[in-house]
This record gives C-alpha cells, structure tokens and sequence, in this order.
C-alpha cells in the first residue's frame, strides 16, 4: 500500500537461494502476541517479504495472553506468545485447527538484563556480580543497600556506596517477569517462595509499565536495579549471574548456551510441540541463565491453504540460520541452538498444505 | 401563475416529510438512552462469567493478576476502586484552586487582549492527548519534581500523607496527581472562566459602588454567582480524572493498598490503568474480570456526573 | 449632611471615544438634582464619574475635576474605593446580591469594614437602614429571607437600604425608576424625598414628570448628533426648566417636540 | 420615622487599619491569583516545549509519507528515513471520520429533538441528563463497550478501523448533542416564527432555516468534539489494533492510529544496529518517532481547534443587528 | 382580495392558564382593524389564534370558532400549515432570515414550500412583493445583499414584502412598528394603508395615534387584573373609539389614564 519502504534487492540477492520454496506467497497474513517479540518480527518481515514481496505481513504487540485469544479466533494465521500454550488452549485450539492442535516453536530466545543504576559503578562501564540468591533477596526487599556484605562480598574490587536500592519491576503483566522469577524458584527456591506468575508478585520497588518503563525508570534514579530484555538494556550497567564458581556476563551467545543445554518438556499434551524447560541451574561454561523463550504458535492445519502455506513458510525463514541472524541484528536475540534445529523441522513439516 | 397557486394550497409530501423527520429525531433522541443502556447491557454481558461462571476458575484468574494478593473480586476491585477515588481526588483538590485563580485572572484581571489569547490556550491544552501528557509526565516531570517530593518528605513527613521517603524515582501518586491536575486544570478553567464571565455587571458594579475593592467585588459578587458553575465543572472534571487511562498507566508504579502514602511507590493503581496494564496478557476469564471492573468504573462516573448534573440543575433553578 | 460636588470642565471618554464634552456643573448639598436628556446624550456616564464608576469600564478614563466638598476625587492620591464609600450609588435595575439574605443585603457595604459587627449593632443598623428606604414595615419579619424574593419596587428600597447603610453623603441614582410599577414608583419617589435632607442626590430619570415632581435643579444633557458628544446644554432650577426654560432645545425637548 | 435606632456612625467609619487591611488583601488576592497563573503555566509550557523540542528532530517529509514497513531496528530505509507516520495519519483520519458519521448525524438529530419537538417533557429532560451524564464516560470503557459489543456480535477476535470508531463515537456523542443543542437554542425563536407563518411546513423550516441558521456553530462544535476524541489511546489499543503498513479499510483489518503509534514507539523505546553497523543507524529512532508523531498530532488537534474557531467567527450568522 | 374573519366564543389557554376569555370579533374584509389595550391583556395572544400560530407554543390551545369564510380554522380536517399560507403574518420585531439575500427572504415562503419557480417567475414575484411593500426602489440594485444588511425599517419591510409574496387573503401584524424610528414606521403606515386594498388587515399596536391614523376599525382588549383573563371590552370604528366611546375603560385608556 502507500508509503511501503519498499526494500532494496541487495538485502536479499544473498538469501533468495537458500529458500526452498518455489512459489513466493502473496496474501495478506496476520499475527499477534508476544510484544518482546516486535522489533525481531519486524525484522523478519523485512526479511520475508524480500523473497515473497506479494505477501503483505502485520503483527499487532498486542501482548501474548491477547495474542493467543486473537489466535484461538482464527483471526489471525500465528500468535508469538511468551510462554508455551496451556494444555485447555491446545483442547481450545481443535475448534480453529481444520486438523489436530496447535503447537509451539521456539523462535526468539533473549536473554534478560539484570539492569542497574548506580554512580560510580555502572557509569564508569562496570558490571556487578552477584549470586542467584543475592539478586532473589534483592529483588524480594531483604537486602536494600548496595553495600550489604552480600553484594560487596562478591565484588571485592568495586566501591559500592551506601545508596538505597529501588528495585524496578513490571507493573503489567510479562512473559518477562515470568522468564525472570522462574530463574530464582529453580535455582535458589528458599529465597523465593511466590507462586510463578507473569505478575510481579510482591510491591518491592517501584512497578512499570512495559520493558520501556523499566528501563526509564532505572535510568530515572541512581540505586535502581531492574531486569529487561537485552536488547534494550543500552548504556546501563548489567549484572554478571553466578554459574557454577564463574560470574558470567551477559550476551547473546551466552544465552543461547544455556538453551543448548536444556531439555524439551515432554509432559505437555499435543503433537508437534516444542518448549523448552530452561535448565536455570546450568553449569555450562559460559551460560548466561535468565533467558525468555518467545514461541510462535500456529495450526498443523488451516481452512484456508494459502495460511497454511504461509505458516510454512515463515516458521522456515524464522527458525532458518538467515531469520536468526536477522533477528539477532534487529533485536539482539539469541540464536537457536543448533540441537533443536531438526525436531522444529520436523513439526514445520508437519503443517498440512494441501 | 395558475399551476403555482395550485400547488400552493397542496405543498407536496410536506406532511409525511414532516412525520419522518419528526420520527427520525424522536428516535435519535431514545438512542441516547438505547446506547447507554448498551454500554452497560454489553459490559455486563461479557463480564458475565465473574457472576455465572467458575468461581474458582475467576478466583484463580483474580490472583494470578494480583500474585496472590486477593482471590475475589471485590478484594481486587476495590483497592483498584480507592487508588482511583484517591488519586482523582488529589488532582482535583490540586487543579480547583488553580483553576479558580486563572479563570479569575482571565476573567478579571487580564487586558482584554491577553485574556482572549489565555482563553485560547486554556481551550487548546484541554484537547491535548493524555498520551503526550504521559510522555511528558513519565519522562520529564519524574525525574523534575523529585526533589521537591524530597523537600516534603522531609520536612512535612510527620502528615501520614508525606511520610518518607520519598521514592526515588517519584512515580508515584503524588506525581500522577500533578500531572491529572495538569490534564483537568483546562476543563475547569475554562468553565469557570465562562461562568465568571457572565457574572451580572450589575452585580459587580453594586459591590464596587458599596466601596469594595476588586478582591471583595469578587467575593460579593463573582464567586457566589459562580458557586454553582464551579462545582460542576469540578465534578465534571474528577469525572474526567477517574477515567484517565494512558496517564496514569505511564507514569504511575502501581500497588494495590489502601494506602495514603502519596509519596511512595507502589501504593495504589487506578482502574482504568489497570486495565490498560493488564488487557494484554488477559485470558478470555482475565478479559471478563477487567470489564467487570470497567463496568465499576462506569458506575461510578455516571453516579458522578449525575450528581454534578443535579448539583448544576439546582443552582438554576 | 450631604455634600456638595463641583464638576469643572470635564471631558469623559470611552477608549478613544469622547461621550460627553466639557461639562460644568454645580450641585447643591441636600438638593435633588435630576439629569435629563435624549437616549445616548450621556446622563448615566456623567452621574458614574460623580463616584469613580465610569473607570471600571475598560478604556474609559476622564479629564478635568470634580471636587466633592471642594477636593477633586480625580487627585492622583485618592483611592476609588474610599470615593465610592463616600458617594453610593442606586441603579436602574435593581440588583440585591442574589444569595444574600435581606438582612445581609444591607449589611453588605458596612461588613467589608467591619468584620465583626456586635449583632446588636448589626440589628440596629439593619432597622435604620430598611426604615429609612421606607422598607422595614414589609419585611421586618422575614430578614433572612432572600433579597431577590422582593418584589421590583421592594428590590430597588433595598438597595437604597443597602446604598445608605454605609453613610455616604451623596447618592447618585440612574433611573431607579424605569424598571417598577407605578405604586413601587411613587414609594420610591416619596423616599427620594425624605432622604434629601440628609444627603444630596444626583438623579438619572427619562421620565419629566418625574424630574418636575422631586427634583430641585434639573440639568438638560443634549447631543448634536448621533456619534457626536454630548454636552450639559441647559441647567437651571426644576421650576424654570419646565414652566420657562431660557434654552430652545430644552424647550423643545420638554414639550415633547422631540427625544 | 418613630422608632428608628440612633446611629452612630462614627463607630463603623473605616479606621486607617482596616483600609489598610482591606487593601493588603486585595493586593494579596492579586498576588496570589497572579502565581497560580504561573505555577500552571510551568507544567504546560514545558509540555509543549519538550514536544516540540524533541519531536521537530525527526519530523520531515519523508516521515510523513512513509509507513513503518520494511524498518528494521535502527536502519535507514531505502528512501533515506527511518520509517514514518503515513499509516498512522490516515488511520487517525479514517476512524474519526467513522466515528463523525456515526455520531454527527445521531447527535444533531437528538438536539432537534431535545430543542424542537420535546417540549422539554419528562423524556427530554432524562434525556438532556443522560447525555450530560454520557460525557462523562471514561475513554477506556468507551473501548471496553466497543471491544464487547463486536465480539458478542460479531464473534471474539473482530478488531478492525470500525469498531475503534464506534468507541470514539461514543465520546464524541454527548459533546455535539450538547454544542448543536446549543447552538439550535440561540437561533431566535423569531426565525422560526416567521417560517411557520409562511406556511412551511415544521420539518422545513427545521432543516432550512434553523439548521442553516445554527450551521457554523455546529460545524466548529462537531470540530472541537473531533479535536477531543482524536488523541484517544487506550480505546484504540483494544479495538484498532496496530499495524506497520498502510491499511486504508475501514471495516477489515487492524489500523494504527497516530496516539497508538505514539505509544508503541514509546513501547519499543530503542532499537538495535547489527554490530557493524555504520552512522546510519540510530539506536533511539522508536523515542524521536514518538517525539515526532506526538508533535504531529498536537499539530492536527491545534489546527481542529483553529479552523472550529475560525468557522465559529467567519461563518457566523449575525442573528442580532 | 381580503376575506373577513369572524371570531365566536373563543377562549385561548396557555396550558391551563386561560390567558383570554369569550372573544366575539368581526373582521371585516379590506379594512384596518386594531387591536389595542393595556400590556397583557391578551391582543398578540388574539391575534396569534387567527393563523393557528398561537398552537405552536407547547400546551397551548384555543376553544371556540375562528371562521374565514365561513370556514372554522379550527376544524379538525384543517391543516395549519395551510392556514398559515392563506393569512400572513408581520412580526414586532423584524425578523428577515439572517443566511439570506433580500432576494431569496422575498421567495423563502414560496421556496420553502419546495416550488420550483423559474427564474423569470421569481423575478417577477420579488419585484412585484417588493413593490408592494415599497422597499423596491431602495434594494433593486442589491438583491443579492443579506436581507439583514437592511435598516430596521427596511427589514420590517422586506418582512412585509416576504409575506405578501405567498400571497395570503389576510396579514395579520403584531406591533410592527415599535421597534422602528419615526421615518420608518411612516413608510409602514403608508403601506399598510396602501396594501388594504388587497388584503384583510389586523394590527396590534401601542401607539394609539398610530391606531388613530391608520385603523378602520379599532378593538380595544381589557384585563381586570393580572392573572386574570383578557376579554375583548370594546369593539367599534375607529371614529367612534377615539372620539366618542361608548365605554367607560375604553375612555379612560384612550384618554391616557390608565396604562
Ligand atoms: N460601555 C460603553 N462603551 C462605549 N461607549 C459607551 C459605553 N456606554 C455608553 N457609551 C456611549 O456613551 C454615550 C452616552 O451614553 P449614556 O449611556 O451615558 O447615555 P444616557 O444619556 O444614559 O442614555 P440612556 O438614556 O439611554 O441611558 C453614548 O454614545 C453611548 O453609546
Ligand atoms: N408563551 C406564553 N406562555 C404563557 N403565558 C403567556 C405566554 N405568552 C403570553 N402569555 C400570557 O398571556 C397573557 C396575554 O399576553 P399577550 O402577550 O397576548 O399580551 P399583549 O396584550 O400582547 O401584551 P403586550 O402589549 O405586552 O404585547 C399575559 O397574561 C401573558 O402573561
Ligand atoms: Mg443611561
Ligand atoms: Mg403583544
Ligand atoms: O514481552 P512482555 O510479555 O515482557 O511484555
């Protein structure tokens, strides 16, 4: 329609082999979920529509609880949802599914920021670092000073000063939170005992709306500690976990390390489902282990072939080497790890389209 | 002329003309009452299943929004219910004597000249978007007016009200106050200014003919004129606050006491930024208990604009 | 006792707009002096510079003097708001303050200097006030009652009430008339009467019946012309003025030839 | 005048203090009145400056006629921009037309009836006070109700242009009853006097003398009540949804409107480069697009308010000589 | 031609309020007939029941028979809207519609009864209504100007010219020349004299002079007290009512000592 940015070719001269679908798709498709997902499906649209120009993409960041309602409608040909569909949504989702249930792949793996705040640490490009149970108590309320013994313990050569910590957390409801406090209740239970849940369960700190609302707010003020999806954490200071006897900082790559080395949960009902129980307590050697897996969620079958065709095709360029890297350019995400990369071959097979 | 004195007698179809468009504004007229009957019709159904649904099932959803703090309904909605009242309140109490002064200014005070541009502006900042103000708020206030929340803390903290500290950064429900202020101040000025306007000349010229100074006159003669006008415009204005959405979403760090700590965070939350926070990440059942609470939202509203209509409607009569 | 006010030269103005040019004038203590005049000749805006009123109006200013007792109230140390305290004033339409009762009505004026009135002061000046506006004996019982309850003519004596309460030594009075009935016009007029004898009043009346009837002097305003100034054309004593004026167009105006 | 009370009046003669007094608190009122109109003026005029400031960097051509597809992260897009507003524009531009044809016509027609035909009987006054009490409708129920009725109606997932225009419509209903309701009310009762004494009939003197007489201050009423509505945010999150490309039907698909633009580059709040990436790419692209859309949108509210005034003034009927 | 008007019994509610009670009128055709009396004693209310627009004010309604030709107004198979066509009507105070040239104000009766009329037609039409209403020779060069554009007296006028261009049997008119000067309400008195040769004429006026000068016939409307009804107290040529009455109010009233 008017006023596309309609890409050049170069971007795509190189990719156009590597599809192995012959016949570009064109149509108008439409997806929603997951908002940490947008800048990544921004990029991917951008990347797709290079090899199917005819095919016209919208993805609404409406959020993923609203995504998967608008997917289980069948108003919409995917949902990108923070977490893995609950076993009545995959019962829900034979009435939109022509055939079988709905599934999930994993396709944006992010690690997420332990962001702080502090004069003379994070300004000065320094990282801090800190243990499970240190970051769990401080995020609980127990320890409210950036020179508690428990901090300054295990960074020996900073300054910390005397400054109160606020801690910063998500007012609305977030796969993030969800991602984040799941890290503290498998890796130390004892000192964090809430129910897992997408809300932030206790009112310690302060609350914002939205990743972005995290992350002004812990601009906003010296002593504020907050947790974000890497991509936006910009100039501020990140804390390094505590995995195994290492402090390890956090990236992409060391994000994706600790997917490689978790396992698919295999006690969720349906077919072709992917989802990975993240391994928090790894011991890999250089893991970072806060991460968010965002899935897409599509049908094995649709009443109209042209969506079926289209799921198809897009779950391929996503999960594909070129989707991740486009990914991982526009968002700073995490790329698949190799050892999942037949099995979501396999369930994108699966989808029918004829 | 003989065919134009004819139908001079017989205009045509005037007569079921006439009966349509009788009937047309009849109805419009009962859509208005149709409609509202709708809001709430549509509301109530869809908010349904908190009433007839699975109680467990809704007491389930409630703390999975609340991480555990309550499990019913109303142990959701009226916490939500007392952030709203209270932060509207404040903003109220903030804007209404502002308000008077500049409505006063222009309407008293000011050279013609420059209260006719005032006027202007005053009408203009009343249909800013309250996303701006949100931008603006969350952006350029917090960080601004903390060390003024700081200032008062510390040497007001003995009123429950100001008890320390003050957060750091003030996201909080004195900020979101001053900044619903900001957004109401142009609806109650430029009522009250209106208002204040039509202060009989002749009211105000007896006081000034007494010895009175402009102060006094004022007294005598414009605010007691305006009593009734102001009032209205106040609760048309604290109407306009309960529902503010994007403001108070972006700026606010919500809590769900009933607490007046107006300078801590994590303290209250407003219903509509509630449900502005949570819709997203609703389950159908979530999307039911957010309009159920919307629908306690619209309650309230119309009981206050009801009262500010009969408050208005008495002083006139 | 009344006082008596001296208008010397005066030109008065709206904005740029001069109304009325070089007006000279005498007004005698404890007489009634009636203004009259064709529409627009600029009665009502002489009788507000007597009190500083005209200057509310945005852009109106005066030039030359008025002395009140021979100081002139246009003297750059004099406070408006002690001038108008000195000199009340009556309009055409009545207008008691609307939520005021009676009672306050006529304490309005009295109250802004003195806050705490003794309510046996109060009362006092209340009854001194009401029975000098001829009102008390209606309204005696009902004090707390609304002011705007009145009727018309009733209105009008309470607002003389209140006008009075505060002492001036001059009332000025536009028209209080126009807007009563016939009775409420002749209680009023009767008032006029009494109330000479302790102040002097200025009076705006449309009516030359009524001028001929309580005035003492009467002062003829005229204008040349629509859009023109108006002027002081004629001033001279009720009885000369109507019976025998020595100015053709008051003669003419009086006869009802033209206006 | 037997029984009237001695006075002396000497006693409540003004002292010096008391007019002293007096006028401390008149300078004191002036004083006061004076600082609350400054403490307001801070807050606003740092609002518009911070948005003007801020959002004249980005605001271009190239901003407004492009849409956001094709912009990935903090990269330039092929046309030299960094994405714009064209969607948004036309987003905004069609869902309050929407919502005006929905409630112009329903809320003029319920002020002949309130001004004409009611007679200010029982109903009408229910009525008059439903719709005062209608204005008060907060914006995101307005949204809820829209969001219900279309999902009960028209089965759940149904997000489109339209709906977010019955939302708005909503809001905008009880602002033109009550200015048309207005502006029928100060049409001289003569005008129609003198059309029913020609004999025309009462539907034409309606439609032809009254309305045409009262056209200019319904038109600049229906103005001002588009500028109220065209900011809102929160019921079009969940009735219009949010897409990157132009979507010019009304009635399919989801449609972006500029204050959601607003707050979803709010959202994004910064973008990312490829590790090599040259000048180009700007990290804090998605804040400035907010800066600019906002200023965008304070730009089309303050020329709604403009041009309402302006057909309020120039347009207007002298009905008095 | 004019038509005559006969009024029996004829009681006229304002809600309940009988506002004019028993008026037994004959209304001869081609003549003046006034209608004058004191303030409220019910002569526009009169008037207003002879087109049926006494019934447009809410709750309003008359008993009795108004009879044009014979024919009751008030019969049930009547439309108003028609009755409104055949008798025109003149305001107090004029009221030219304020969206139109003199032109158009001319043919708003005709246009807004949807006729098409043919441009040539309608020239006509508004030469020879604005003839008849005198007004021709000072707008023929500025039709197309707003109608409001006009001086009082011409808008009075061009109201008569827009009524007669329906062309009514009668023109009923409330007051139509106290809002104007002398000059202009000369120009109307010349005309309403000259239009009684084609049309039934019935005119409320204050002025009895005016009553004097143009009227055939005059009826002169009493109330005993406010609140109460008005009722037709004296019916008679004019000669006869203003030299020589044959009723004691009428006397006093006309004799200006009441009222
Ligand atoms: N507020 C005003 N602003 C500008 N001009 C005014 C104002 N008030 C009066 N004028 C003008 O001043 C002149 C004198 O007016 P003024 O009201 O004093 O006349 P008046 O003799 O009292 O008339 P009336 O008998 O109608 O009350 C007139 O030309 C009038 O138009
Ligand atoms: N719209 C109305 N509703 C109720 N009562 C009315 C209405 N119009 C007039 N009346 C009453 O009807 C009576 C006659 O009024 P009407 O206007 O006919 O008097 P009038 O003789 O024309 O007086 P004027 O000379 O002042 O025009 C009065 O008592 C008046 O109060
Ligand atoms: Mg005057
Ligand atoms: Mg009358
Ligand atoms: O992507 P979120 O669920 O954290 O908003």
């Amino acid at each position: 329609a008017c006023g596309d940015n309609t890409a050049t070719t170069t971007d795509n001269s190189s990719s156009s082999d590597s599809t192995s679908k012959s016949t570009p798709i064109s149509g108008n498709f439409s997806g929603a979920g997951a908002s940490s997902q947008q800048a990544a499906v921004e990029a991917w649209i951008a990347g797709f529509q290079g090899t199917n120009p005819e095919a016209k993409i919208a993805y609404n960041p409406s959020g993923s609880g609203a995504g998967v309602q608008t997917f289980l409608t069948g108003a919409t040909a995917w949902a990108g949802s923070d977490k893995a569909l609950a076993d009545d949504e995959v019962e829900q989702s034979k009435s939109v599914c022509t055939e079988g249930t709905a599934f999930d792949v994993p396709v944006y793996i992010s690690p997420i920021a332990v962001v702080f705040n502090l004069k003379g640490v994070s300004d000065a490009g320094k990282h801090i670092n800190m243990d499970a149970a240190t970051i769990a108590k401080i995020f609980d309320g127990k320890i409210t000073k950036w020179n508690d013994p428990a901090i300054a313990d295990q960074n020996k050569d900073l300054k910390l000063p005397d400054t109160a910590i606020t801690v910063v957390h998500r007012s609305d409801k977030s796969g993030t939170t969800q991602n984040f406090v799941s890290y503290f209740k498998d890796v130390t239970p004892d000192n964090w005992t809430y129910d897992l849940s997408e809300n932030w369960p206790n009112e310690v700190g302060q609350g914002a709306k939205g990743t972005s609302g995290v992350i002004s707010t812990v601009k906003q003020a010296d002593g504020t500690i907050g947790y974000a999806d890497f991509s936006q954490v910009g100039d501020l200071g990140t804390v390094a976990v505590k995995v195994g006897d290492k402090y390890n900082e956090i990236s992409a790559e060391a994000g994706s390390k600790v997917i490689g080395d978790s396992k698919q949960d295999d006690t969720v009902k349906g077919d072709n489902r992917i989802v990975i129980k993240i391994n928090h307590a790894t011991e890999a050697e250089g893991a970072y282990p806060i991460v968010l897996v965002s899935y897409d969620i599509v049908c094995p079958a649709y009443k109209d072939t042209k969506q079926a065709e289209f799921a198809k095709a897009w779950l391929t360029y996503v999960t594909s080497d070129e989707g991740q890297k486009a990914a991982q350019d526009a968002a700073g995400t995490a790329p698949l790890p190799s050892s999942l990369k037949s099995e979501i071959t396999k369930s994108i097979e699966a989808i029918k389209t004829k | 002329m003989s065919s134009q004195d004819k139908t001079a007698v017989q205009p045509v179809g005037g007569k079921t003309a006439d009966k349509v468009f009788r009937g047309v504004a009849y109805a419009c007229g009962i859509l208005i009452l149709v409609v509202l009957a709708a809001v709430f019709l549509f509301l109530f159904f869809r908010a349904w299943p908190l009433i007839g649904g699975d109680q467990a099932a809704n007491s389930q959803t409630v703390s999975s929004f609340t991480g555990g703090k309550a499990s019913s309904f109303w142990g959701y909605v009226l916490p939500l219910l007392f952030g709203t009242v209270l932060v509207s309140l404040l903003a109220l109490l903030i804007a209404f004597f502002v308000s008077i002064g500049i409505a006063l200014f222009i309407s008293h005070y000011a050279p013609k000249k420059l209260a006719t541009a005032l006027s202007y502006v005053v009408d203009l900042l009343a249909a800013i978007p309250s996303v701006i103000y949100g931008l603006w708020g969350g952006l350029i206030l917090v960080p601004a007016i903390y060390p003024f929340w700081n200032w008062v803390a510390n040497h007001l903290g003995f009123i429950p009200l100001f008890e320390g500290p003050a957060a750091n950064p003030s996201r909080t429900v004195a900020t979101v106050a001053v900044v619903l202020a900001v957004m109401i101040l142009p609806i109650i000025t430029s009522m009250s200014r209106d208002i204040f306007m039509q202060t009989p000349r002749l009211h105000e010229e007896a006081a000034l003919a007494l010895g009175a100074t402009k102060w006094e006159m004022i007294r005598l003669a414009v605010l007691p004129f305006g009593k009734s006008g102001i009032v209205s415009a106040s609760m048309l204005a604290l109407g306009r606050a309960l529902g503010e959405t994007m403001a108070v979403l972006m700026i606010l760090s919500p809590g769900l006491n009933y607490s007046i700590k107006l300078l801590q965070a994590s303290q209250n939350q407003t219903i509509a930024a509630n449900i502005a926070a949570q819709y997203p990440e609703a389950n159908d059942l979530g999307v039911s208990t957010l309009i159920g609470t919307g629908l306690i939202l619209f309650l309230i509203t119309f009981v206050v604009n009801f009262i500010a209509r009969k408050l208005t409607e008495k002083a006139t009569a | 006792m009344g006082q008596r006010i001296d208008v010397n030269h005066e030109n008065i103005y709206y904005g740029d707009f001069l109304a009325v040019e070089d007006v000279n004038i005498n007004i005698e203590p404890n007489k009634v002096t009636a203004f009259i005049g064709p529409s627009g000749c600029g009665k009502s805006t002489v009788l507000r510079t007597l009190d500083r009123m005209h200057e509310i109006i945005p852009g109106a200013h005066v030039e030359g003097e008025v002395l009140l007792e021979g100081k002139n109230l246009y003297d750059k140390d004099v406070d408006p708001v002690a001038v108008r305290r000195d000199v009340g004033m009556v309009f055409q339409r009545p207008n008691p303050f609307p939520t005021m009762s009676i009672r306050e009505n006529v304490l309005a004026g009295v109250r802004l200097n003195n806050h705490h009135l003794a309510k046996s002061d109060a009362d006092d000046l209340v009854e001194w006030a009401l029975r000098g506006a001829n009102l008390w004996e209606e309204v005696k019982d009902r004090l707390d009652n609304p002011g705007i309850g009145l009727s018309g003519g009733q209105q009008q004596r309470l607002c003389i009430a209140r006008a009075v309460a505060v002492h001036p030594q001059v009332l000025l009075m536009d028209e209080p008339c126009s807007a009563l009935d016939p009775i409420s016009t002749l209680a009023v007029e009767d008032l006029i009467n009494e109330l000479k004898s302790d102040y002097t009043i200025v009076i705006v009346t449309h009516n030359m019946q009524q001028a001929a009837r309580i005035a003492d002097y009467t002062a003829f305003f005229n204008l040349k012309a629509v859009g023109q100034p108006g002027h002081l054309e004629y001033f001279a004593d009720t009885i000369t003025m109507f019976n025998n004026p020595q100015n053709e167009e008051a003669e003419r105006y009086i006869s009802g030839r033209f206006g | 005048m037997d029984g009237t009370p001695e006075i002396d009046f000497d006693r409540f003669r003004p002292t010096r203090s008391a007019i002293q007094r007096r006028n401390i608190m008149d300078r004191f009122m002036w004083a006061l009145i004076a600082v609350a109109f400054v403490i307001a003026c801070i807050p606003l005029i740092s609002l518009l400056w911070t948005t003007i400031v801020n959002g004249i960097k980005r605001l271009n051509l190239n901003f407004l006629s492009y849409n956001m597809t094709g912009v990935v992260g903090g990269s330039q897009t092929p046309s030299g921009g960094y994405g714009g507003v064209l969607h948004a524009i036309i987003g905004t531009l069609e869902i309050t037309a929407g919502a005006m044809v929905i409630s112009i016509p329903i809320g003029l027609m319920c002020a002949v009836y309130l001004v004409e035909y009611s007679n200010r009987g029982k109903l009408a006054t229910t009525i008059s006070l439903l719709v005062d009490v209608m204005s008060g409708i907060p914006s995101i129920v307005a949204g809820l109700f829209a969001f219900s009725m279309f999902t009960i109606l028209l089965g759940p997932g149904t997000i489109n242009g339209f709906e977010g225009s019955v939302a708005l419509s909503l809001l905008m209903l009880p602002t033109v009853v009550k200015s048309s309701e207005e502006m029928l009310k100060i049409v001289p009762n003569d005008l129609r006097e003198a059309s029913l004494a020609l004999g025309v009939t009462k539907q034409r003197t309606i439609t032809k003398i009254v309305l045409r007489t009262a056209l200019p201050g319904i038109v600049s009423g229906a103005i001002l009540a588009i500028a109220r509505v065209i900011g809102e945010t929160a019921p079009l999150l969940m009735t219009a949804g949010y897409i990157s490309s132009t979507n010019v039907n009304l009635f399919s698909g989801q449609m972006t409107t500029l204050p959601v633009f607003v707050y979803q580059e709010y959202s994004k709040l910064s973008a990312n480069c490829p590790p090599n990436a040259d000048a180009t790419c700007v990290t804090t692209i998605p804040m400035e697009r907010a800066w600019a859309a906002a200023l965008v949108l304070i730009v089309i509210v303050l020329l709604l308010n403009l041009i309402g005034r302006i057909v309020a003034k120039v347009f207007a009927v002298k009905t008095e000589r």
